[in-house]
């Protein structure tokens, strides 16, 4: 299989953080526009256009930001075991750095994704926490984070603590699946489920649309946080060379 | 015996936003032995973990013969529960499976401990348990042709002091190379350079 | 000559040093016994409320005495320096790492093992439950070991991992303490386990290819740090 | 729309605290992630605007 | 003048030494909430079975990661060789020590019993036990750090200490989590707590008035084995 | 100025069945100082914890004036994780509360160290960390009378150990006395002898 040409280019650029740098850029705004407009007209609509839920009422209008929080959480893990692979592999710097940086917005979304649920929890379950496989699996998920943050923080030397959290993401990105599936065959296995997520009914499109509305502007603003967040990496990683040392005269100047 | 055991070039290292050294280019040939100088902080320690691979945040080329290596670092990496004789047998179980213990014993008493062989290091002190450390340099001998060692004359008595004079001399004797950082000045002999770090040039 | 040199050397060392201080080998079974005395204590003592957490309660005893252990994995070495000569010459480091492992197994995972039977006694532990019980955790002590051995690697140089050494291992090892729980209770169910045993075996030998690597990359990035 | 006034909409049929304390949250955790670069970043460019200015000094003086 | 200078003097230090590694004081916390995960998932999920047990869990992993935490109270000291200049200079070691603890307990007893009516409600606690239980953490997690600490400094000079010290501390957190759960179990007959929790407050006093002068008789001695 | 610092009569010491001393018998008087010398695993390191009271495994009898005692050992005794400010200021409220920072500002410079307050110890080179550890001495001054140094020149570069020279130099002329092991001969000066440990006399 032949690999095409812009995409080797492509490859071998992003091992150069100063071209992430400069190239980034110039997607930021169109990122964060994006967002806000996509999860704007998302939560609009669900918070006032949607009907209510036959079961529910008004209360599955948190369904707007706990379920994309709740697939970011996952996506956020999937790209850092991916960019753990990439730097051991091929020891991409920059892959490192979007470990860095996405690891805490990871884990702030699955966090978040645990309180709206709670939240949410309380009118529909009647109580805020209940050992459910999704909602173990996902709290399971914010100690993997946590535990490479804290890995990271411990860690003194930038170029160790990369290896030693890509690592970590590599095992737990064999794990995630393993401990998903695991957790919910037990909890299946033990309990007929009192409560369920609710199965998919149908949904119709009057709630289904901005749902995805409201995901596709989650992912935009994941992405424009992370790139943020990694430019600063970069900085702070590159901060010998004179490429940044001329930026940073740049905006000393500026200011 | 024409291509150097250890060369570098343009080596540079910084920590912390200082420079330690850079533009640091020199070889080390079969039979010669290098003393690093420099004052306290000067980046001794920091080039020979360079050399031995601990410390990969540096520019420049390190090219080295192949075949293993002696590294002694401040530490005397010594188990201190276990005695001296069972942490040199780990040690041969690394680097030269097979060895006969009777190299061991002899090792030992090259170095000053005969009948020391049965003590748990923690209750030697610390010039004797920087010789157990030490006796790995004749039980490798030329099995490793670079030795780097980090102040290996630290706690150690006279004798002590001539004994590592004399397992250097005759490991470069053997076409052996060795790195060495000391501040105590050292008698002038032929093979034996000294390379200063952190002052410009000279003392 | 180099391969088994490597992996009998280390074994013969860490066994001497495992032997000389027997007090620790003792104590993380010290640990298991005090746990699950524990339970009773602050839970209640009869034995139809143990009885059905009675294999839950092992195995999390399992994990948490296997955890306590792990922390002086590679401590030692770290600190007296011998790591830095083990990553300088035991060139494929996975065997010297294997030994290791091998002999704090022994020293942990098997006693451990080889006492449930015991202590599953006395948590009421139903009599069909008890050998499922001893099977799985002697498939599943190895993984957990194993899976340990990489977060013991990745916090050596830390000089407080005891702690963050938990939060890393702890989620790694749900998936153990949920197969080996549920060994329990499909054998009072009077279904068959072996399915159940066979996956542990399974994540036992997958353990056993993988996680080596991953510490012996793990310590050498330890020794870096110095 | 969904509902008969403003007021109707903010008690969201009863479960107004649920649903905005919800998305109050989600607006705080985007909020953070976004702008938390550029805190970080604004103190690299003083740190590091100091420390390249205490490396010329030397130079200056020598 | 010398007293409160001891005591300030090592506040600041060991202050200072806990807010360069956010981690570490995280982590016991961490340690908490992962032991009280792992009980729904290695017992039942279900909040009927959970509820009795809530808790004698919540003390269980308040016992335990107190535990944890213990190890590295006086490691480091002993290491650094800093025990020794302690021990040489601060002559009335139980103010330093005074000093040591309440920092160690600020940041696990503390965070840890602010954190339990969250983890409670988690296992399905019963309502009326959960501030009864605060309470009692509040109470009990400083004699658990006293006892501990006795405990900790006869353990530094031994090089693997930490289980040792599991062995040595956990009989003596028995009256503490027996006292603690009970509490609980009042609470939730409806009965009045105020009596036991009542003897927790006597045992915490009795506790800060004591082990200090235990502890540095302990700490005298670890120096001298060196 | 009459008492000695230091009377030692009649001392003896046994580790592992070995005699280290016996019959040891000396006194440091005010302005006096001590050089213990003798090969490894003599006994320095043991006498020195035996005079400041960690090791109490001994017959004979140890009188000493009152007041603070200095002891520095093989370690630097220092929190890796704190600045030296930070260790030096936990120092002083131990030994001396009420000492004004900018004593400990003047201390580091006086070890070579100004510019170095904020570094984490353990960011330090071995002879950097030593000289954090010394400069323990300049702050107590006389304050304690006796100093115990165990091997006080390890790690130094010869500022360093022309700087601990001075320090003792000083300290003997405010009165104090000091008592220290080292391996390097010393140029003889007034006021300083030298003890040999474990050779029956002389070198
Ligand atoms: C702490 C509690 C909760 C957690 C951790 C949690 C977690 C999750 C996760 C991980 C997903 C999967 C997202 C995906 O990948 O598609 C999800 C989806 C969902 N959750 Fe929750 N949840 C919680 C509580 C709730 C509650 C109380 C409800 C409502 C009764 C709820 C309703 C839903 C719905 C409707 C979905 C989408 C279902 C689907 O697309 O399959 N969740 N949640
Ligand atoms: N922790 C210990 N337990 C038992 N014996 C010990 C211990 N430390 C030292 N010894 C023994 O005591 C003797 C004296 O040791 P000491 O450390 O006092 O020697 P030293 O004169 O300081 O030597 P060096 O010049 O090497 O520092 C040694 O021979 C050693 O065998
Ligand atoms: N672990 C570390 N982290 C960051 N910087 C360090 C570390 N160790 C040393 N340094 C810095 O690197 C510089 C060089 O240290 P190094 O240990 O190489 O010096 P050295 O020449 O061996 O000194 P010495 O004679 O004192 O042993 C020191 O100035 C120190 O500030
Ligand atoms: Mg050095
Ligand atoms: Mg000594």
């Amino acid at each position: 299989m032949k690999v095409p040409a812009p995409l080797v280019r492509l490859w071998h650029r992003l091992g150069s953080p100063r071209w992430f740098f400069e190239t980034s850029a110039p997607w930021l705004p169109w990122l964060l526009g994006l967002g806000v407009v996509f999860l704007g007209a998302g939560a609009f609509w669900g918070l006032a256009l949607a009907p209510a839920d036959y079961l529910q009422g008004n209360s599955f209008r948190i369904i707007y930001v706990h379920v994309p929080a709740a697939i970011l959480a996952q996506s956020c893990y999937m790209l850092m075991g991916t960019c753990g692979v990439v730097l051991l592999v091929w020891r991409m710097k920059l892959a490192d750095m979007v470990l860095e940086a996405a690891a805490p917005i990871g884990a702030s979304f699955t966090a978040l994704a645990l309180v709206t649920g709670a939240v949410w929890g309380k009118p529909t379950w009647g109580t805020w926490w209940t050992w459910d496989a999704r909602v173990t699996s996902m709290l399971i998920l914010l100690f993997l984070y946590l535990g490479i943050i804290g890995l990271r923080q411990a860690l003194a030397r930038p170029e160790a603590a990369g290896r030693a959290c890509a690592i970590l993401a590599i095992v737990g990105l064999v794990n995630i699946p393993i401990i998903k599936y695991s957790v919910d065959w037990w909890l299946t296995l033990h309990q007929p489920s009192t409560f369920k997520l609710t199965e998919k009914p149908a949904m119709p499109p009057s709630m289904w649309i901005p749902l995805l509305l409201s995901v596709l502007g989650f992912y935009a603003l994941f992405v424009w946080s992370v790139l943020q967040s990694t430019r600063v990496v970069v900085l702070e990683r590159e901060r010998r060379t004179t490429w940044v040392q001329n930026f940073v005269a740049e905006q000393g100047s500026k200011a | 015996m024409d291509t150097p055991l250890l060369t570098v070039r343009q080596l540079r290292c910084e920590r912390d936003d200082r420079v330690l050294f850079a533009d640091l280019s020199f070889a080390v040939a079969r039979g010669a032995a290098l003393q690093l100088r420099g004052p306290n902080g000067a980046g001794k320690t920091t080039l020979l973990r360079i050399l031995a691979g601990f410390h990969p945040d540096y520019e420049g080329e390190v090219s080295r013969a192949p075949g293993p290596l002696a590294y002694l670092g401040h530490r005397p990496a010594l188990s201190g529960l276990l005695t001296a004789e069972e942490n040199l047998a780990h040690y041969l179980s690394l680097t030269a499976p097979g060895t006969a213990v009777s190299e061991i014993t002899d090792a030992l008493e090259r170095v000053g401990l005969a009948g020391y062989e049965d003590v748990p290091c923690q209750a030697l002190s610390a010039g004797q348990q920087r010789r157990v450390s030490l006796a790995r340099l004749p039980l490798l001998g030329i099995a490793a042709p670079l030795w780097l060692l980090d102040e290996p004359f630290t706690a150690l008595d006279d004798r002590g002091i001539a004994l590592v004079t004399t397992l250097l001399a005759e490991h470069q004797a053997a076409g052996g190379g060795a790195i060495f950082t000391t501040h105590q000045p050292l008698a002038p002999r032929p093979g034996l350079e000294t390379l200063w770090l952190g002052l410009e040039g000279a003392p | 000559m180099k391969i088994p040199g490597l992996f009998w050397g280390q074994f013969r060392r860490d066994g001497a040093l495992a032997l000389r201080q027997p007090g620790e080998l003792a104590n993380p079974l010290a640990f298991f016994v005090l746990v699950i005395t524990l339970f009773p204590l602050g839970v209640s003592p009869e034995s139809a409320v143990l009885a059905p957490l009675a294999a839950g309660v092992l195995w999390i005893a399992a994990l948490l005495s296997t955890l306590l252990g792990l922390e002086g994995l590679f401590r030692r070495d770290r600190d007296e320096g011998t790591l830095e000569q083990l990553v300088l010459h035991g060139d494929p480091l996975v065997f010297a790492v294997l030994a290791r492992l091998l002999v704090h197994w022994l020293g942990t995972g098997l006693p451990l093992t080889l006492l449930a039977p015991v202590l599953g006694a006395m948590l009421a532990l139903p009599e069909a439950a008890r050998w499922p019980v001893t099977a799985g955790l002697a498939l599943g002590t190895p993984i957990l070991v194993l899976l340990g051995g990489v977060g013991a690697a990745l916090t050596v140089s830390l000089r407080s991992g005891g702690v963050l050494l938990a939060l890393l291992v702890l989620p790694l090892f749900i998936p153990v303490l949920i197969l080996g729980v549920s060994v329990a209770e499909l054998a009072v169910a009077g279904l068959p386990t072996a399915p159940v045993l066979a996956w542990l075996g399974a994540g036992a030998a997958l353990a056993l290819i993988t996680a080596p690597f991953a510490i012996a990359g793990a310590l050498s990035i330890a020794v870096e740090t110095g | 729309m969904n509902f008969e006034s403003f007021s109707a909409f903010l008690a969201m049929g009863g479960h107004g605290p649920y649903v905005w304390s919800c998305y109050g949250l989600t607006l705080a955790v985007l909020l953070f992630n976004g702008l938390a670069p550029g805190r970080r970043k604004r103190r690299f460019l003083r740190e590091q605007g100091a420390r390249q200015r205490r490396q010329e000094q030397p130079q200056e003086q020598a």
